[in-house]
């Protein structure tokens, strides 16, 4: 009774917060609203049990991702203009499409047989950390070779080049 | 002796080829006379080798006086095959001689004729090419080659009418004569396919079909039962063909070519246009006999026409007033008289009319020539007169050949004619029934039209007193070079004694050119036998000397004294009709509406079609292009024509447009991507649903 | 905790999904334009955890989560150098300014 | 198990290493680039070795995220060879500055590994991790050309649109393991086998993740309604790295839907659903459709050649609408030829526009007398393209429409229809291009380029017309390959 | 010797693209070099084909010359070439005309190397395609054609060049890939056989196979016609662009009034038989009984052709265009003529393409001539010619009477043979067509009178008469067309009895 009470009270406060970084005319605001946003998420991950993600929805991205966005739209638009950046056109018709995906998808999660549900255990880090050293081993080659793909390349282009500062 | 038979065309085609390729540096070296003695002796040793052949034949058993010479096998398609087969029977050893006679003749008078031409050499290579044709077009053994003859002399008179081509109008005259050719050549085409038809229907698919003479006399029996629809297939045949033979030798409906071929050197006209090519329409009815005489409805068609024509075509002579102008009309009305002979079935009378005419018709027109040549060049009565003592050798013979035209009794003209009137007021009691009658009547008001424009032409050109042309003109009226003359003087007399081959039986003589004639004809004068009687055929010979006397006195009333004037009286009493009958009943001015402007308008519509629908539903899909696509030049906005060049400005267009969706803005690009998986998402849901 | 049912978690999901795409069409700044596709990457990771709490006794969706995340970092960085390589060039970061490629 | 790993990700694992030794070396000391992309090439030659050598050892599955087998071979070639090619375009290339070559050419060692990646995945998170760092890489390539903003405005467009068509995917992808409850590829097939198909919701919902996937797959190969990022990249990006995404990374896309095609959704699952036919048919009519005519209208070589290049894909969907073995042997062969061709048309577009500095058509006015020699080549390449005998993309083209008539059928044979008539459509734009090399004139000065690329291009002209006149070779080559439906 | 007995064909088909290459290696500043080899080639091609015609053995209707191997096996294709008396005359006439065209090339200055290089790349893939038997073959030597026509038309062509050529490109192209379906599609529903080697093959391209052994009456319906019905239609539309056929046939004015005048040549002597010999060879022999459905649909269109474009020529101010627009109405022969099954007719047919074959090249010829002097072809323009020009003059005549069927003359047979063979089946449409027998005359006449009769218009006084070159062209075709009208049987002999087996073939269902 709890939980649910707490997910619905997370869940509204992540859906007003997403309404906030969809509408807000200042990107600043956005950001720090979709901030929360993450913060809900991670919420949610605790809720369903898996602490583990929750900590690296965490880290990862209020710690890393959104710190870079912020840093971005710091770099990217002077502290007085920092309203005007954030223009959005076109609401009706974006409105129109995103209401009609929403409602496909509702349709199909209220109306599909889902199996009977089977409350797994707790998702315990040991387990987890098992699967990914043994099953999902490959991935952490390919995760390697992503960080190094994205590092190397991020650094290329934002390098300033030759001459400039 | 076979080869000599084909020594008798390729001789002229050699003068033809010498003349052709060489001719012009021999004109140039030695002067035209010498390309005119080459193509005079070649013709004239064809009817030497033509005499020597007749006599051949002559000697030959009656059933078998036929000497064939087959040379090659032609065309060979199918279950069709033609042989290139020449043949002397009787019917085409009578043509050959006419043909290279007559053509001899006239290649003679036109070295005089020509003597001042700059390129004698093509005239003389057209000349032989046309006898070349014309020997090939008598002595073909099968309608296919026959075929080519008649187009080969549809071809040399096309040439020869525009001789003069640098005036325009004579090549006009050319290119008329042609194409009214090939209309009658049409119907003969049409109905030639449906002869093989017919002859495929009785013969089945795989046996062998030739179409040499002999073959269609065997089968003429059998396709005699043959119908298309509700018509017998030889009536069909024989309409057609006569169709093309209406063409060739100018009857109604396609005489109008005719008067205009003057255009071309007067013994091209004597030669091509009178004595020989505008028979063969004749020569190829009677050469069918077998198969005209299974239809009598076809043989009625053509007598109808033929006398019609014969009455129609003198009519017009009365108003003529250049002098071959007139001599063109009473061509065509004494092929009319031909056409009524075959048509009632008198096929040999019909030849002998056809020998006899090429006789004085000839001799008229050369006399003609003669005449213009005197005048240096005029050729408007209006303008002649007295010119009796001026030049006497061409009055007397012309006197000759004209009192043979009107029938005076005791020259050919008169026999001819006579024997056609009697056999068509005979077959009026045969197969012919009351159209007989009407064909009788008509031939004998056109016998007295004749003679009375015939001597309204003699009377206005050589009586009265003094020449009404310029003073220059008329003080060098001169008789015509020997060469010229001799050929009056013999045509002339061949038109006196031409007559005497063909004496009627009740002169108690057997007429030496029907029994001549006979192993063509008899077996079809046996299918519709005519009766006769020497009583008819009395009166009907005083009935046409009455006609004939008649039209001179009437001419020598009128025209005797003041010529041309005499006529004024009348001409003011009937002015309208003579007004129409001055101006051809302006046939000439219909056709070449009917025709010739709504053909070419017709195209000129087509064209339009082809280069703006066809090829241009096109403008307005440029258009619409133009308006909307920014399409760079004119190459790139017809891309291809038609249908495909809808699709293609389509395409351009569509592509054009579509580049509005690329806008670069990545927002857009995510529409597309979401919007349209979605719809996908449903289309292919609804395709589904369908499918199951 | 039984009554939370997967089909609301799901439909959270689904909303954060819908809202991303709204934002990714209506943002002008490629900077939010990215937050909107962080949106979707976020309604992807709660499908999955929520698969597997609710339906499955498994963890590949965990892990699948887990590997988003890292995925959307590096994704991100990418993304958010090149702006900034741009913004260096033409001084804005409003996509409907850059139209040099279009047609 | 691992010495397996390490035996059976040895071309990979080969490639990363020496993509990060050329990456230090080269940092360390710098060299011009024909040194560095020799030496790359070398390193693949190594590679090329690792592949066949790893290829003797018959099929291996590994943890079932990955399977190598021949099928994933023959892609591992194109992969290699396309490339090396490119290695050897970006030399001296003006869109390539010298100062990150050491990066840009450990981007193409990792754009192998993850492309090999792709291609042997059986597994749909191993299939998306693949795809995303395949992405990641082509983002920051098209973006290597940092004299020209144009090229980070493509990468930003690009990285943008790929982010939401792989979240697109990665959304089908949960939506999979929640009604499948597994990412194996095999385990999926079964598990979609058992669902009810009358229910409506099920039926929606397994259209939706079929569309969502093959969404994902569909932005690899530039396909409706995923195309729209590619014309944008190619223009805007490095020539030499377009090249090689327009012909390796639509090959990788390819070989991965196959995969998917074959063993996630076989044919008697698209037979139950009777949707996968329909939904790479319809795909394919619009896609190439598309492609044709937007490039009719097109002044930009490398733009007209994106478009071109998303025709070429929908005449490859098109064959792979026939699930059946004769579609994927005539895709597998397809690429082949799409390779040899569109790699070297893409050259010769390059060639010119080192010189002239933009890909203009107006550039080729008058090349039939500049130079014949390029001239002829690159009309060898279009007419290929076009699928005119006897050349070698007449000989695809023949394949692919006898992949899709030996189905018969309406459906087949209208598919087929159109899309000859849209490859009678390219030849006007194609056309257009040979038309603007010899029919106009244009400048007169002689036009002429390094012998090396002379010799490159016309090594490729040649296997265009040889491979034309006499394919069996690459016939058995692809037989051999393709035995992915029986393993 | 018996080397060349054996690869006849290969070397004719060959030999040309050998001469490219050699011509290619020529330093193109050596124009006469060039030329010389070019015509040496088609010399050595042209001698061939006479060797072949003069060896052919009529009356075994076997192929002859065959040579047969397997090519690429995994799809049974064979490089199978033949000759049988459909494609024997064909390829005779081929070889003239290019041995002609060739000769007539040698005015052409500007880039002499590439014409004569993309000249006998043209030759190659007109050879093949009359003697390749094998679809797939076929097919590539058919596309083989298109580029150096298009490149012949668009660079050496007249000031609307580009437009003509892309025109003729696309519109054989949008033909050529329906064909391509048909072939994939009969490929695919052909009955297993055996390869030339033995080996056993699930299914063939080979014609032959295809003829004898499949009957495709018992394939599934598509969109509601019948298998056979439906490839009839794709092949049929194929050949219809190239015939060309009404309302295909808008290429074909513009190809030749832009294209230099030895490609017209080549174009109305040689490609236009392309399309009734493909019908002939593919759609009668393959599929017989959709060519009985189809019959009289092809017939009307053939009439269709035959009157429209004769009423079209009336109208033409461009000598090119009349001439254009004159072949359009003389492929309608053959196309209404073979629609009826009868030897007549098919033999006409036959005939018509090798006639039609001599005199349109010197109907092109005879325009090329007065282009190079005056540079316009404007009808009304010209006058009186026939005195300036006397030989050209006589010429012209006999080209214009060949062509509108003068009895002595190659037209005549032809047409004749056309026209009873299609009476037999079509009495109303071969006497509607039979109109055109007046309407040719009739433009041909009054061309000839604006042209060449009538005064002497100063403007072209002091025209030469024909050169050297302009005689080597002429005189052959004006003896071919003589010779032909008095001895038609050179063709027809060698034609005949394949023509029966055809017909049989299709009297009887296979």
């Amino acid at each position: 009774m709890f939980f649910k009470f707490l997910f619905y009270l997370i869940s509204a406060g992540i859906i007003g917060l997403t309404i906030v970084t969809a509408f807000s005319p200042n990107i600043i605001r956005s950001v720090f609203s979709l901030l929360g946003v993450m913060i809900g998420v991670a919420c949610l991950y605790g809720i369903m049990g898996s602490q583990y993600l929750a900590v690296i929805q965490i880290m990862i991205y209020v710690g890393g991702i959104m710190v870079l966005f912020i840093f971005a739209v710091m770099f990217t638009s002077k502290i007085q203009d920092v309203q005007v950046t954030n223009r959005s056109l076109g609401k009706v018709q974006a409105g129109i499409l995103s209401l009609a995906v929403f409602l496909m998808l509702a349709f199909v999660i209220l109306y599909y047989p889902f199996p009977q549900e089977t409350m797994g255990e707790h998702q315990s880090v040991e387990r987890l950390g098992k699967v990914i050293s043994t099953d999902y081993l490959p991935f952490l080659l390919g995760i390697g070779v992503i960080l190094l793909a994205s590092l190397v390349g991020a650094i290329t282009i934002a390098r300033p080049k030759k001459g400039e500062d | 002796m076979e080869y000599l038979l084909l020594l008798i065309p390729i001789l002229p085609l050699t003068g033809a080829i010498i003349n052709g390729t060489i001719g012009y540096f021999i004109q140039k070296r030695y002067g035209g006379q010498i390309n005119g003695i080459i193509a005079t002796t070649t013709i004239s040793i064809s009817f030497i080798i033509a005499i020597y052949l007749f006599f051949a034949l002559l000697n030959l058993p009656l059933e078998q006086r036929r000497i064939i010479l087959n040379l090659y096998n032609w065309v060979f398609a199918g279950s069709l095959s033609i042989d290139f087969e020449l043949v002397m029977d009787p019917l085409s050893a009578i043509m050959v001689l006419v043909v290279s006679g007559v053509g001899a003749l006239i290649h003679l008078y036109s070295i005089g004729y020509m003597h001042s031409d700059k390129s004698q050499w093509r005239y003389f290579s057209y000349l032989n090419l046309f006898a070349f044709s014309m020997l090939i077009l008598v002595m073909a053994n099968n309608l296919i080659l026959m075929f080519v003859g008649w187009e080969g002399v549809g071809l040399c008179s096309y040439l020869l009418i525009g001789f003069w081509y640098q005036d325009i109008d004579k090549a006009v005259a050319g290119m008329k004569a042609f194409i009214t050719n090939r209309v009658g050549d049409f119907g003969f085409l049409i109905g030639l396919f449906f002869l093989i038809s017919g002859i495929r229907l009785i013969e089945g698919d795989y046996k062998m079909v030739s179409l040499s003479f002999d073959y269609l006399k065997e089968v003429s029996e059998r396709l005699s039962g043959v119908h298309f629809g509700s018509f017998a297939l030889l009536t069909i045949v024989g309409l057609l063909f006569f169709v093309g033979a209406t063409g060739k030798s100018a009857q109604i409906p396609l005489y109008v070519w005719l008067p205009d071929a003057m255009a071309g050197p007067t013994p091209v006209s004597a030669l091509i246009h009178a004595a020989t090519m505008v028979t063969a329409g004749v020569y190829m009815i009677a050469r069918l006999n077998f198969l005209y005489v299974h239809s009598p409805m076809a043989l009625t068609v053509v007598a109808v026409v033929g006398a019609l024509t014969a009455l129609y075509a003198a009519t017009m002579g009365f108003a003529q007033t250049d002098i071959k102008k007139v001599l063109a009309y009473s061509t065509i009305s004494q092929l009319g008289f031909m056409f009524a002979a075959v048509g009632s079935a008198a096929f040999s009378s019909g030849i002998f009319h056809l020998m006899t005419h090429a006789f004085f018709k000839a001799c008229l027109f050369l006399g003609a020539g003669s005449v213009i040549h005197a005048m240096s060049g005029e050729q408007d009565i209006r303008k002649m007169g007295g010119l009796k003592n001026r030049i006497p050798i061409t009055y007397y013979t012309f006197l000759i050949a004209s009192l043979a035209i009107a029938g005076i009794p005791g020259l050919s003209g008169f026999f001819s004619k006579d024997e056609i009137l009697y056999k068509s007021f005979m077959s009026a009691s045969g197969f012919m029934g009351i159209w007989g009658y009407v064909v009788f009547l008509l031939l004998l008001i056109a016998t007295l039209c004749t003679a009375f424009y015939m001597f309204r032409l003699v009377f206005i050109t050589f009586f009265g007193s003094e020449v009404r042309a310029g003073e220059e003109v008329a003080h060098h009226i001169h008789e015509s070079p020997q060469a010229m003359t001799y050929v009056l003087i013999v045509l002339a007399f061949l038109s006196i004694v031409g007559g005497y081959v063909g004496l009627p039986e009740v002169f108690g003589v057997h007429s030496s050119i029907e029994s001549f004639l006979e192993p063509v004809f008899e077996d079809s004068c046996k299918v519709l036998s005519l009766p006769s009687s020497h009583t008819a055929e009395w009166i009907i010979m005083l009935l046409s000397i009455f006609a004939a006397i008649i039209g001179i006195y009437a001419a020598y009333r009128i025209y005797y004294k003041n010529g041309y004037e005499g006529a004024r009286p009348i001409r003011e009493r009937i002015a309208p009709i003579h007004y129409v009958v001055e101006n051809k009943y302006f046939v000439d001015e219909i056709y070449g509406f009917v025709f010739v402007d709504s053909v070419k308008i017709f195209s000129y519509l087509l064209s339009q079609f082809d280069k703006y629908v066809i090829d241009g539903i096109v403008n307005l899909a440029g258009k619409v292009t133009v308006l909307f696509a920014n399409l760079d030049g004119l190459i790139d906005k017809y891309v291809v024509d038609g249908v495909v060049n809808v699709v293609a400005h389509g395409i351009k267009f569509i592509g054009e447009r579509m580049r509005g969706l690329q806008t670069g803005r990545i927002q857009d690009y995510v529409y597309i991507m979401v919007s349209g998986g979605l719809l996908g998402l449903i289309l292919i849901r609804v395709l589904i649903y369908f499918m199951k | 905790m039984m009554d939370i049912t997967v089909r609301e978690m799901l439909l959270v999901a689904a909303f954060l999904f819908s809202s991303g795409i709204f934002i990714i069409l209506t943002r002008q700044n490629a900077i939010a334009i990215l937050m909107g596709v962080e949106l979707l990457l976020n309604a992807v990771n709660i499908n999955f955890v929520a698969f597997d709490r609710f339906l499955f006794d498994r963890v590949d969706g965990n892990v699948a989560a887990l590997i988003n995340i890292m995925l959307a970092a590096a994704e991100v960085a990418v993304a958010l150098a090149i702006v900034i390589c741009i913004f260096r060039g033409i001084r804005t970061a409003e996509t409907d300014r850059l139209d040099s490629l279009r047609g | 198990m691992y010495e397996d790993l390490i035996m059976t990700f040895s071309p990979e694992i080969a490639a990363l290493i020496s993509g990060i030794i050329t990456l230090i070396f080269f940092s360390l000391k710098r060299y011009p680039f024909e040194i560095v992309s020799s030496l790359s090439i070398a390193l693949l030659g190594v590679v090329l070795l690792f592949v066949l050598l790893s290829g003797e050892s018959g099929d291996k599955t590994i943890f079932g995220l990955f399977i190598r087998d021949n099928f994933s071979t023959f892609f591992k070639l194109i992969f290699i060879v396309s490339i090396i090619l490119t290695f050897i375009l970006s030399v001296r290339a003006r869109e390539i500055p010298e100062s990150i070559t050491p990066e840009y050419s450990l981007m193409l060692f990792l754009f192998f590994v993850s492309a090999s990646f792709m291609v042997m995945a059986r597994n749909f998170l191993a299939l998306y991790v693949s795809m995303e760092i395949l992405s990641l890489i082509s983002y920051l390539c098209v973006s290597f050309d940092l004299n020209r903003i144009r090229s980070q405005e493509a990468g930003l467009k690009y990285a943008i649109f790929g982010a939401v068509a792989s979240a697109l995917m990665l959304f089908g992808i949960s939506y999979l393991y929640g009604i499948s409850g597994s990412l194996d590829y095999a385990d999926i097939s079964k598990s979609l086998l058992s669902l009810n198909q009358n229910n409506e919701p099920v039926f929606v919902l397994t259209l939706l993740i079929i569309l969502m996937i093959f969404g994902g797959l569909f932005f690899k190969l530039a396909a409706f309604p995923f195309y729209a990022w590619s014309p944008d990249a190619y223009q805007g990006g490095p020539t030499p790295f377009v090249a090689l995404l327009a012909v390796a990374s639509k090959s990788a896309g390819v070989g991965a839907l196959i995969r998917v095609i074959v063993t996630a959704f076989p044919l008697n699952v698209s037979e139950n659903f009777g949707s996968i036919p329909i939904i790479l048919g319809i795909v394919s009519i619009l896609t190439m459709t598309l492609g044709n005519l937007l490039a009719i209208n097109q002044n930009n070589l490398k733009r007209l050649l994106a478009y071109s290049s998303i025709a070429h894909a929908g005449y490859i969907i098109m064959a792979l609408s026939s699930v059946d073995i004769i579609g994927i042997q005539s895709a597998m062969f397809y690429l082949v030829s799409y390779l040899i061709m569109n790699l070297g048309a893409f050259y010769c577009v390059q060639i010119v526009s080192d010189r002239t500095g933009d890909e203009d058509i107006s550039n080729f006015y008058g090349m039939g007398s500049r130079n014949p020699y390029l001239a002829a080549i690159f009309t060898i390449f279009l007419l290929s393209l076009t699928g005119i005998p006897p050349f070698f993309g007449f000989a695809g083209k023949f394949y692919l429409f006898s992949a899709i008539i030996s189905k018969g059928g309406a459906f087949y044979y209208s598919l087929a229809i159109i899309g000859v008539l849209n490859s009678a459509i390219s030849l006007y734009y194609y056309a257009r291009i040979i038309k603007a090399m010899y029919l106009t004139d244009g400048s007169e000065e002689v036009f002429s380029f390094d012998v090396v690329r002379r010799y490159v291009i016309g090594i490729l002209g040649i296997c265009a017309v040889l491979f034309g006149v006499y394919f069996a070779p690459v016939l058995r080559l692809v037989e051999r390959f393709s035995n992915i439906l029986h393993p | 010797m018996e080397f060349i007995q054996e690869h006849i064909l290969s070397l004719m088909t060959f030999l040309p693209i050998l001469g490219m290459v050699i011509v290619a290696f020529i330093p193109s500043r050596f124009t006469q070099a060039i030329k010389y080899v070019s015509a040496t080639f088609s010399g050595l091609v042209f001698l061939l084909s006479l060797i072949l015609y003069f060896n052919f053995q009529p009356d075994n209707r076997e192929l002859q010359f065959v040579e047969h191997y397997v090519w690429i096996r995994a799809f049974n294709i064979e490089y199978f070439m033949g000759v049988d008396g459909l494609n024997v005359s064909l390829v005779l006439l081929t070889a003239l005309i290019s041995l002609i065209a060739c000769i007539a090339s040698f005015g052409i200055e500007k880039k002499v190397k590439g014409y004569f290089a993309m000249f006998l790349l043209l030759m190659t893939g007109m050879m093949g395609t009359f003697v390749a038997l094998d679809l797939f073959l076929f097919y590539i030597f058919w596309e083989v054609m298109l580029l150096p026509m298009y490149f012949l038309i668009g660079i050496w062509g007249g000031p609307r060049k580009e437009y003509a050529a892309i025109k003729f490109f696309l519109y054989t192209l949008f033909g050529s890939v329906l064909m391509l379906i048909g072939i994939i599609a009969l490929y695919y529903n052909s009955s297993p056989t055996t390869l030339v080697d033995g080996t056993q093959a699930a299914h063939t391209f080979n014609i032959m196979k295809l003829t004898t052994e499949n009957d495709f009456s018992n394939v599934a319906p598509l969109f509601g016609i019948s298998f056979a019905k439906l490839i009839f239609i794709l092949f049929f539309i194929g050949f219809a662009i190239k015939i060309p056929m009404f309302p295909f046939h808008t290429w074909l004015p513009d190809a030749h009034v832009e294209a230099p005048t030895p490609i017209s040549v080549i174009l109305a002597g040689i490609l236009l038989k392309m399309g009734i010999y493909g019908i002939l060879r593919i759609n009668y022999q393959i599929l017989p009984e959709a060519t009985l459905w189809a019959a009289p649909a092809v017939a009307v269109f053939g009439a269709i052709n035959i009157v429209y474009a004769a009423f079209v020529c009336m109208a033409q101010e461009d000598l090119k265009k009349l001439i254009a627009y004159s072949s359009v109405s003389h492929m309608g022969f053959s196309l209404l003529a073979m629609s009826s099954f009868s030897e007549p007719g098919i033999s006409g047919a036959v005939l018509q393409l090798f006639t039609h074959g001599v005199i349109s090249p010197m109907l092109f010829l005879i325009a090329g001539v007065i282009y190079d002097r005056a540079h316009h072809r404007e009808i009304n323009k010209f006058g009186g010619l026939a005195h300036i020009m006397p030989e050209y003059s006589a010429f012209t005549g006999l080209a214009f009477m060949a062509s509108l069927g003068l009895p002595g003359l190659a037209g005549f047979i032809a047409e004749a043979l056309c026209f009873i063979g299609a009476f037999s089946a079509f009495k109303l449409l071969t006497a509607i067509s039979a109109i055109s027998v007046i309407i040719t005359a009739g433009y041909y006449l009054w061309t000839m009178q604006r042209v060449f009769l009538g005064p002497v218009n100063p403007r072209y006084e002091g025209y030469k008469d024909l050169n050297l070159r302009e005689r080597l062209t002429l005189y052959p075709l004006a003896i071919i067309i003589v010779v032909l009208g008095f001895y038609p049987m050179i063709i027809l002999d060698k034609i005949n009895p394949s023509i029966f087996g055809l017909i049989n073939s299709i009297k009887t269902g296979f």
